[in-house]
């Protein structure tokens, strides 16, 4: 609440700034505006700039350190009974200092009800010095800011450097994030190749998990070898590929080249809600329509088809993600250059010739990306895999056998019943480094290959 | 916070879960959030620390072991309440369009094992129809669909069926193979399809049954209970998955449930004392309370009363 | 520049012909002889049906949404919007060079194979490399594309492309040639290239070629026809109309007074 | 050129047109094949949609309605349990569960045993006693009397009602008893059952009991989650593709950016799971199972759409534009928010919508972040526990109890719904964008 | 046509200016004199570098990757290519003026006071709308929009259109305006009518032409430049350049020999 008040106080003066500095820009320029470097909104942008961004920023850093300085403050001033406890008992007293302070609960002695009024009288001055503080600054930048204004200032080439500087930032959250997975995977991966060599994880045929949970149990000593689930994985994102594709594309073709506007205006949305299905339907789907269909199939033409089968995951997963295909190919085959077809027609060439043979080579960079995006969603799917292709980890090419992926050997491998530090948990996050390090290089091949590409069409 | 929070198993999960509901509606307490997150990862959780920021219970399909004991006890979370709540049978069935079967645990670790002992070694499990095993069982493939090695079900079903199955099996002890290379023989799972890894959604597992009568598969009693119009328990060593045989300890397959609580949040998190007396009242986990309709087998009698007492009186976890 | 000839017959000719882009009217009415084993060249300012008019004789108006013909168009005596029709075919007769090049992103072999592997006008590989190599020779290109004939075809120069182009037209032996300021994108030397060309394929096509400058259409053509605001005002020899021109628009445009 | 060149130049030119001819009728086949299949991959694509929405409407429509069977009660302050008392608090306090049985007893006087009369209660649903809890604090004059109501029936009863379990007597494995299944038919005999509007559904939070298991919590959770999604993933992904599309000079560093964004969208969502619990949970302290941090996490996930579809749709607003700006003395930031920004506009909403069903499907990530969770209370802020649409299916699909199947498909269908309200808000936006221009 | 004025003095000086799209160079030290109050063109033959030139002028260039610009370029005797020079308002002073209409898909008012707007030239709603009236009466286009202010800029027709650009870029009064072949996709009527604008604007503004119609250029410009591969060849009065060319190139060029 008090934060509330705080933030709101300072919205306000910032668009206080904005007016100051308006008028401020208004009045040095006089009668002639044009005498003005920048409009006098950029004068007030900046403005409300300086005055709100270091007070924001001194506000957030508490936000962000105040628990661990308020932390250090009240463990320093605790009553001599309090203080001489071992550490985890004192970390437990904190907590009820906490506790009592915040949530109102009775205190158990009256040490921790001490504590706990001396932790809420410095939290609360605390926060009244940063308040002072956040409103001084504002203050002050606000009057600094207005005493710069002058009518040669470049308030607008200095609002656009801060906006700059912000869209920079935005970009770097991918990098952030990038770092973010792998130091979120790489410190548990290490414990993990402790205990599994690495040459073994990535090199070696066999998966099979089946270790002893408990320790007074003598199980089986599991193997950790990573190949079937990358080939799992491939199988299966081919078979998806191998009818999403076809379709997609086809559909895409159709609804470019051949349909009504009103009919793709029509199919294209509806196509799209399939990507839009929530992922259990279709395991639903696979498990119990497409799975025993195959099987029953396959039992009559004399093929044995085990009853969960990559094929099943995979034809269904292919539907799901028909739309990126589908629509994504759309909109690169609708922008080839009209002047490519207009010279396949001109040398009699039919539709479907022009079609087959200059529309889609110039769409391909556009359509390999469209490949690209359904393949990664395809790869990061679990839960139609878990519930049509099994979790067994056979290396096998063969499509009617059941076989498993690495996202979803990861998922089930979280939330298993197996201890958090065995193996077993630990390789969850060895399959997913390893499986963002694969799908890098994959992306970073793919982009040159486009790039490569791209340089030849304009 | 003043709200429960519980992690852990998701086969405690609706146990737990039907007594949060209770308990919220008791009007005094808010209803404690409830969390389905492995019995593993609910450990985790647990023992990471004390304070509003970690779980007040967990909810365990197996019993803590030592290792995490220790894990909570360096994150300072020393005393821990043990709560048993009861029994989960681990039933085989199979579709009602297919004949009722009877195992025995022999059978099972025959067609299940990845080497069987044959002429006096171990060998590449060779079975692929039941009554290759025995004439008895049915003309059928061998196909059990069951629970992946990352569960806690599995891991039940090793111990108590395959280990059981191996030890009443004479081949296996004429090989006389030391405790190490006896226990692996009886505890790995063949992988070549005859038992399929089908994931942790048990009714899934129900409506695959109903799809494919061929096939048996492996999962919670409950399930077996709300769907029996459609799925039939097997015999096991001649016993029938009911309520009664497995309350009554006859039926071999079934395990013990566990909750554990954080002492260190009693007092602190309202309502933990109480939850753990709802939890243990006889409304509740008593032979005819709610939790038995959820499917949960209770404790026989005396033993209800002695964990209640231990319980209520938050008595510390004991290795 | 060549001297008005008389003795060819006329391909191409048009009766009354009327186009519409939806409400818009483009042509108005026009009445146009193209003679065969000469190059007539259309002229006029921007926008007055010049590309309109080369459109229709290879029905490329048909992919036009909402364009409407009108009128009489015949090839040979044959109407050339007759329903039975098979502008598949007809486009084989007539083949087109437009204002920019538009090489396919194949190999310069396969833009000027692409045309005789669809109409399978070659038996085998060796007839098709034949084709190929008398196209490429044809339009002046092979000399310079000989050792390359694998690489992309868009990798070649502005010029090159545009010759590539015609190349990849006279491969399939159409027997007109319709050419819509091939030259516009093209540098000096470039166009000076293709208008040698012209000059030489006009013995054997029927060439009409639609150009913005007048000292192109003086230097490659034998007929010259006029368009202003969609309709044709005059048509005669180049060189009469350039020196002698019987309408006063004519004149006025020929004169720099406008356009 | 010589006559006899001639010559054979023009029956080559006969030849070449007679071949081309031969070949016609073979390629128009081929064209109206290719047509033709080109309209099967639609048809068959659309046949799978359909096939899909059949069997989510044909599961899940039935959860629309619920059984409730009528019930004489008497409010009798005895059984009530609270003698004299008026007040508000023993009102809310009182045993109205004991006055449901006991009216049930005397509805079917024949259950005398102790198991009888458990299965005679068991017809009720445990929270039936709700109806009477408002009717009571409504109108406390009721107590004393006998009314009539129409009481929430247990879930095994509605499930027989509606035909999805056996209602033959003597057959093994029926969730209802010979008994019951009597009881039951007597009821309906007297036209004591009917089927209404299950407005449970949509107005309460999970629970145990499938009859009393409602979507409203998650609907909010979800609502709370997309807005923050929304509000965090839609700025920085306009920006980031802003900046790498009009900005950023082409090198090294921003092709490492793209294939970042390429390579996010390639990460299983369970992974940005494990970086939510690692970065927000644990590094910052967020509460576990609140949608601000699945909201946060979810942001993650969809900015890699965003951004890609973005940076398509400003690539597709013609240089034109921004030469003509830049030629007015427009400054690089004003030509992009003054005019390409708003020409991009729809595509980045497209874009947006994409990765927004993206976001709204997803479970597997908010299982690291504690939010696939039995929560009961329906939040009130972003920062309660709660759980989502996703979340909901995914624990139910998950749960013993037969009605829950059909509630499963209903919530799918609900999903579905906010799906389209979700694109519709979006299409509508565009034709604003579209429309303004 | 006008004779060559001497009275107006250089504005815009170039020299040794050398242009480079990447490897490819564009411009080879050019020294060109603009002077103020008269109407320049540029002429030669496609892909001379007359385009580059122009866009030297307001840094539009800069909107190019890998475009390098070495040499002199001054403005006022300022040099355009300064670190410190503003490139917003160097294009507030020079204006543009492109080959292709391109209207802001905003209403035609818009269209205009956009750019007064970003200037802050008005201090108020009148001030502004007194601007756009009075640029789009310059403009020649007040007459046929007046009632139709709020319409879309994109809703007119080709002429008006390029009417309305001009509007557009004389609404904030620049001191030079550059034009790319502004009549290009432009009607004869409507041509007519941007030339007869560009000499009325003549008198208070520095104007640089590109086009590539030799009449068009002898119509409107008092001084011509004629640039051939990258090279300026010559550069005069217009009457001179068109009647006694200096140079063998140009003579070639302006007879139609080439180009
Ligand atoms: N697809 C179309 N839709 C509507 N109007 C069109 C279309 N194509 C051309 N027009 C109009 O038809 C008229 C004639 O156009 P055409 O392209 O034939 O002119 P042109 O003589 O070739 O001009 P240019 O020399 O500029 O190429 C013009 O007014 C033009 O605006
Ligand atoms: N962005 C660019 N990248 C690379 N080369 C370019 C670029 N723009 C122009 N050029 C090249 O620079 C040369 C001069 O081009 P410019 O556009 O100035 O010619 P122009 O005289 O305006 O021709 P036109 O009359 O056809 O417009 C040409 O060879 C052209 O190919
Ligand atoms: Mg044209
Ligand atoms: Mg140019
Ligand atoms: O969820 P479990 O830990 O009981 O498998």
């Amino acid at each position: 609440m008090q934060l509330f008040i705080l933030t709101a106080a300072l919205l306000a003066l910032i668009s206080f700034g904005y007016g100051v500095g308006r008028r401020r820009a208004l009045a040095v320029a006089g009668p002639n505006l044009r005498s003005l470097h920048s409009l006098p909104r950029y004068h007030g942008y900046l403005v409300a700039l300086w005055c709100g961004l270091p007070a924001l920023a001194v506000v957030a850093a508490w936000l962000a350190f105040e628990p661990s300085l308020l932390h250090a403050l009240v463990i320093g001033a605790l009553p001599a009974d309090l203080a001489q406890l071992s550490d985890e008992r004192l970390a437990l007293a904190y907590n009820e200092v906490r506790n009592v302070a915040r949530y109102g609960h009775p205190a158990s002695s009256d040490s921790i009800a001490e504590a706990a009024r001396h932790y809420a009288s410095l939290r609360q001055t605390m926060f009244l010095s940063v308040a002072a503080i956040a409103v001084a600054l504002a203050v002050a930048g606000l009057a600094a800011a207005r005493a710069r204004i002058h009518a040669g200032l470049r308030a607008r080439n200095r609002v656009e450097s801060i906006v700059s500087i912000f869209l920079i930032a935005a970009s770097t959250v991918a990098i952030f994030t990038t770092i973010g997975i792998v130091l979120s995977l790489v410190f548990e991966s290490l414990r993990f190749f402790q205990m599994v060599p690495v040459t073994e994880f990535l090199f070696g045929t066999s998966w099979s998990p089946q270790m002893a949970i408990r320790e007074d149990q003598v199980g089986s000593s599991g193997s950790f070898g990573a190949v079937p689930l990358f080939a799992g994985t491939m199988l299966i994102a081919g078979i998806a590929l191998a009818v999403a594709v076809p379709l997609g594309l086809l559909a895409a073709i159709y609804m470019s080249e051949y349909a009504a506007p009103k009919f793709r205006s029509v199919v294209k949305p509806l196509l799209e809600v399939l990507a839009g299905i929530p992922t259990v339907v279709y395991g639903f789907f696979a498990a119990l329509t497409v799975a025993p269909f195959i099987r029953d199939l396959g039992a009559k033409l004399g093929l044995s088809v085990a009853s969960e089968s990559a094929l099943a995951a995979g034809l269904v997963m292919g539907i799901m993600i028909i739309p990126f295909v589908s629509s994504l190919s759309d909109d690169v085959i609708s922008a080839v250059p009209h002047s490519l077809r207009e010279g396949a027609y001109g040398l009699g060439a039919t539709k479907s010739e022009t079609i087959k043979q200059v529309v889609l080579p110039a769409a391909l960079p556009g359509i390999v990306g469209s490949i690209l995006l359904a393949a990664s969603r395809a790869i990061g799917e679990t839960m139609i895999v878990v519930m049509a292709a099994g979790l067994a980890a056979n290396l096998t090419a063969n499509p009617l056998e059941a076989v498993t992926t690495v996202t979803t050997q990861i998922v089930t491998l979280l939330v298993g019943d197996q201890e958090f530090d065995s193996p077993k948990t630990l390789a969850a996050f060895a399959l997913g480094l390893a499986l963002f390090g694969i799908t890098l290089a994959l992306n970073g091949i793919a982009l040159r290959i486009v790039n490569k590409y791209r340089e030849k069409y304009d | 916070r003043d709200q429960i929070r519980v992690v852990g198993s998701s086969t405690v999960y609706p146990f737990t879960t039907a007594v949060a509901e209770q308990f919220g509606k008791g009007g005094k307490f808010k209803t404690p959030v409830v969390e389905s997150t492995g019995t593993g990862g609910g450990m985790k959780l647990f023992c990471s620390g004390v304070g509003p920021d970690f779980p007040d219970l967990t909810n365990a399909s197996r019993r803590i072991k030592s290792s995490e004991v220790e894990f909570c006890a360096k994150n300072g979370v020393a005393d821990i309440v043990e709560m048993k709540i009861g029994y989960d049978g681990i039933a085989l069935a199979n579709s009602k369009k297919a004949k009722r079967v009877h195992f025995t645990r022999n059978h099972l670790f025959l067609a299940l094992a990845k080497d069987v002992p044959q002429g006096g070694k171990l060998v590449p499990n060779p079975y692929t129809m039941w009554n290759q095993i025995d004439p008895s069982l049915p003309a059928a493939k061998i196909e059990v669909l069951g629970p992946p090695p990352t569960s806690g079900t599995r891991d039940s079903f090793n111990e108590m069926v395959m280990e059981g199955g191996c030890k009443s099996n004479a081949d296996m002890k004429a090989l006389n193979l030391d405790d190490k290379a006896h226990a692996k023989a009886c505890m790995t799972i063949r992988e070549d399809g005859g038992y399929v890894e089908a994931g942790e959604n048990d009714n899934l597992i129900v409506q695959k049954l109903d799809a494919n009568p061929a096939a048996v598969g492996v999962f919670g009693y409950s399930y077996l209970e709300q769907n029996a119009d459609k799925i039939q328990g097997s015999f096991i060593d001649g016993i029938e998955p009911t309520f009664d045989t497995i309350a009554s300890g006859k039926y071999p397959v079934s395990r013990a449930m566990f909750v554990y609580a954080k002492k260190a949040h009693v007092g602190q998190i309202p309502g933990i004392k109480e939850f753990l007396a709802e939890y243990t009242s006889e409304k509740a986990w008593g032979k005819t309370g709610y939790l038995s309709d959820k499917g949960l087998v209770p404790m026989v009698d005396a033993e209800r009363k002695e964990w209640a007492t231990k319980i209520n009186g938050l008595e510390n976890l004991k290795m | 520049m060549n001297t008005a000839n008389t003795n060819g017959t006329a391909k191409v000719r048009s009766r009354g012909l009327e186009v519409f882009y939806g409400e818009k009217q483009a042509l108005f009415g026009v009445d146009l002889d193209i003679r065969s084993g000469e190059v007539t060249a259309l002229i006029g300012p921007s926008g007055c049906g010049k590309s309109t008019f080369l459109r229709c004789i290879n029905r490329m108006n048909d992919l036009v949404d909402g364009a409407k013909v009108n009128g009489s168009l015949t090839l040979d005596g044959d109407d050339i919007y007759h329903r039975e029709v098979d502008v598949v075919q007809l486009r084989a007769k007539v083949g087109m060079v437009f204002q920019k090049p538009n090489p396919f992103p194949k190999s310069i072999y396969d833009n000027v194979a692409y045309g005789p592997r669809i109409h399978g006008m070659a038996a085998d590989q060796a007839e098709l490399d034949e084709i190929v190599m008398t196209s490429l020779e044809k339009a002046g290109l092979l000399g310079e594309v000989k050792d390359r004939l694998q690489e992309s075809g868009t990798g070649l120069s502005g010029g090159q492309q545009q010759r590539l182009c015609i190349a990849r037209a006279i491969a399939v032996e159409p027997e007109v040639i319709l050419m819509d300021e091939p030259c516009s994108a093209l540098d000096p030397i470039a166009t000076a290239k293709v208008e040698e060309l012209i000059d030489e394929l006009r013995d054997n096509y029927t060439i009409v070629i639609v150009t913005h400058s007048m000292q192109q259409a003086a230097r490659v053509s034998q007929r010259t026809a006029f368009f202003h605001l969609g309709k044709l005002i005059e048509m005669g020899d180049t060189e009469q109309i350039f020196t002698n021109p019987q309408q006063p628009l004519t004149q006025g445009y020929i004169t720099g007074r406008f356009g | 050129m010589t006559e006899s060149t001639q010559l054979i130049r023009s029956s080559d030119t006969r030849t070449a047109a007679q071949i081309a001819a031969s070949h016609l009728k073979r390629r128009h086949a081929a064209e109206r094949r290719f047509k033709a299949i080109g309209l099967s991959a639609v048809v068959v694509a659309m046949t799978f949609l359909g096939l899909l929405l059949f069997t989510i409407l044909g599961n899940g429509l039935s959860a629309f309605t619920q059984t409730y069977v009528k019930l004489d009660v008497t409010l009798s302050p005895e059984l009530l349990g609270i003698g004299e008392q008026r007040t508000a608090e023993a009102l809310a306090t009182a045993d109205y569960g004991g006055v449901i049985k006991d009216a049930m007893y005397k509805r079917f006087p024949a259950a005398q045993s102790r198991a009888e009369k458990r299965e005679v209660a068991g017809l009720i649903s445990s929270g039936a006693d709700m109806a009477l809890r408002k009717a009571l604090a409504a109108n406390p004059e009721l107590i004393g009397t006998t009314q009539t109501f129409w009481l929430v029936a247990d879930d095994t009863v509605d499930m027989a009602i509606k035909g999805y379990t056996s209602r033959q007597t003597g057959q093994e494995g029926n969730r209802l008893s010979d008994k019951q299944l009597g009881w039951l038919a007597e009821l309906e005999a007297d036209g004591g059952v009917t089927r209404r509007f299950n407005s449970i559904l949509f107005s309460s939070g999970d629970s145990r009991e499938p009859e009393l298991a409602g979507l409203w919590g998650s609907v909010v959770g979800s609502v709370f989650s997309l807005l923050i999604t929304l509000a965090v993933s839609f700025p920085l992904g306009v920006a980031t593709a802003i900046y790498l599309e009009e900005f950023a000079p082409k090198n090294k560093w921003t092709d490492l950016i793209e294939v970042n964004i390429n390579n996010l969208a390639a990460v299983p969502s369970v992974v940005f799971g494990l970086l939510g619990l690692a970065v927000f949970l644990n590094f910052l302290g967020m509460p576990r199972s609140a949608p601000l941090v699945g909201g946060l996490v979810l942001a993650l996930i969809c900015l890699p759409t965003i951004i890609i579809a973005g940076r398509a749709a400003l690539k597709a607003v013609p240089p034109s534009i921004r030469e003509a700006a830049a030629g007015l003395g427009a400054s690089k930031l004003q030509v992009v928010t003054d005019h390409v920004l708003p020409l991009a506009m729809p595509g980045i909403l497209t874009g947006t919508i994409l990765g927004m069903a993206h976001a709204l499907g997803e479970t597997a990530p908010l299982l690291m972040i504690g939010m696939v969770a039995f929560i009961v209370d329906i939040p009130a802020s972003p920062l309660d526990p709660s759980a989502v649409l996703p979340v909901q299916v995914y624990l139910w699909a998950d749960s013993p109890e037969r009605a829950f199947v059909e509630r499963t498909s209903a919530a799918i269908i609900v999903l579905l719904i906010f799906l389209a309200a979700m694109n519709l808000g979006a299409i509508l936006l565009r034709k604003k964008f579209e429309r303004r221009w």
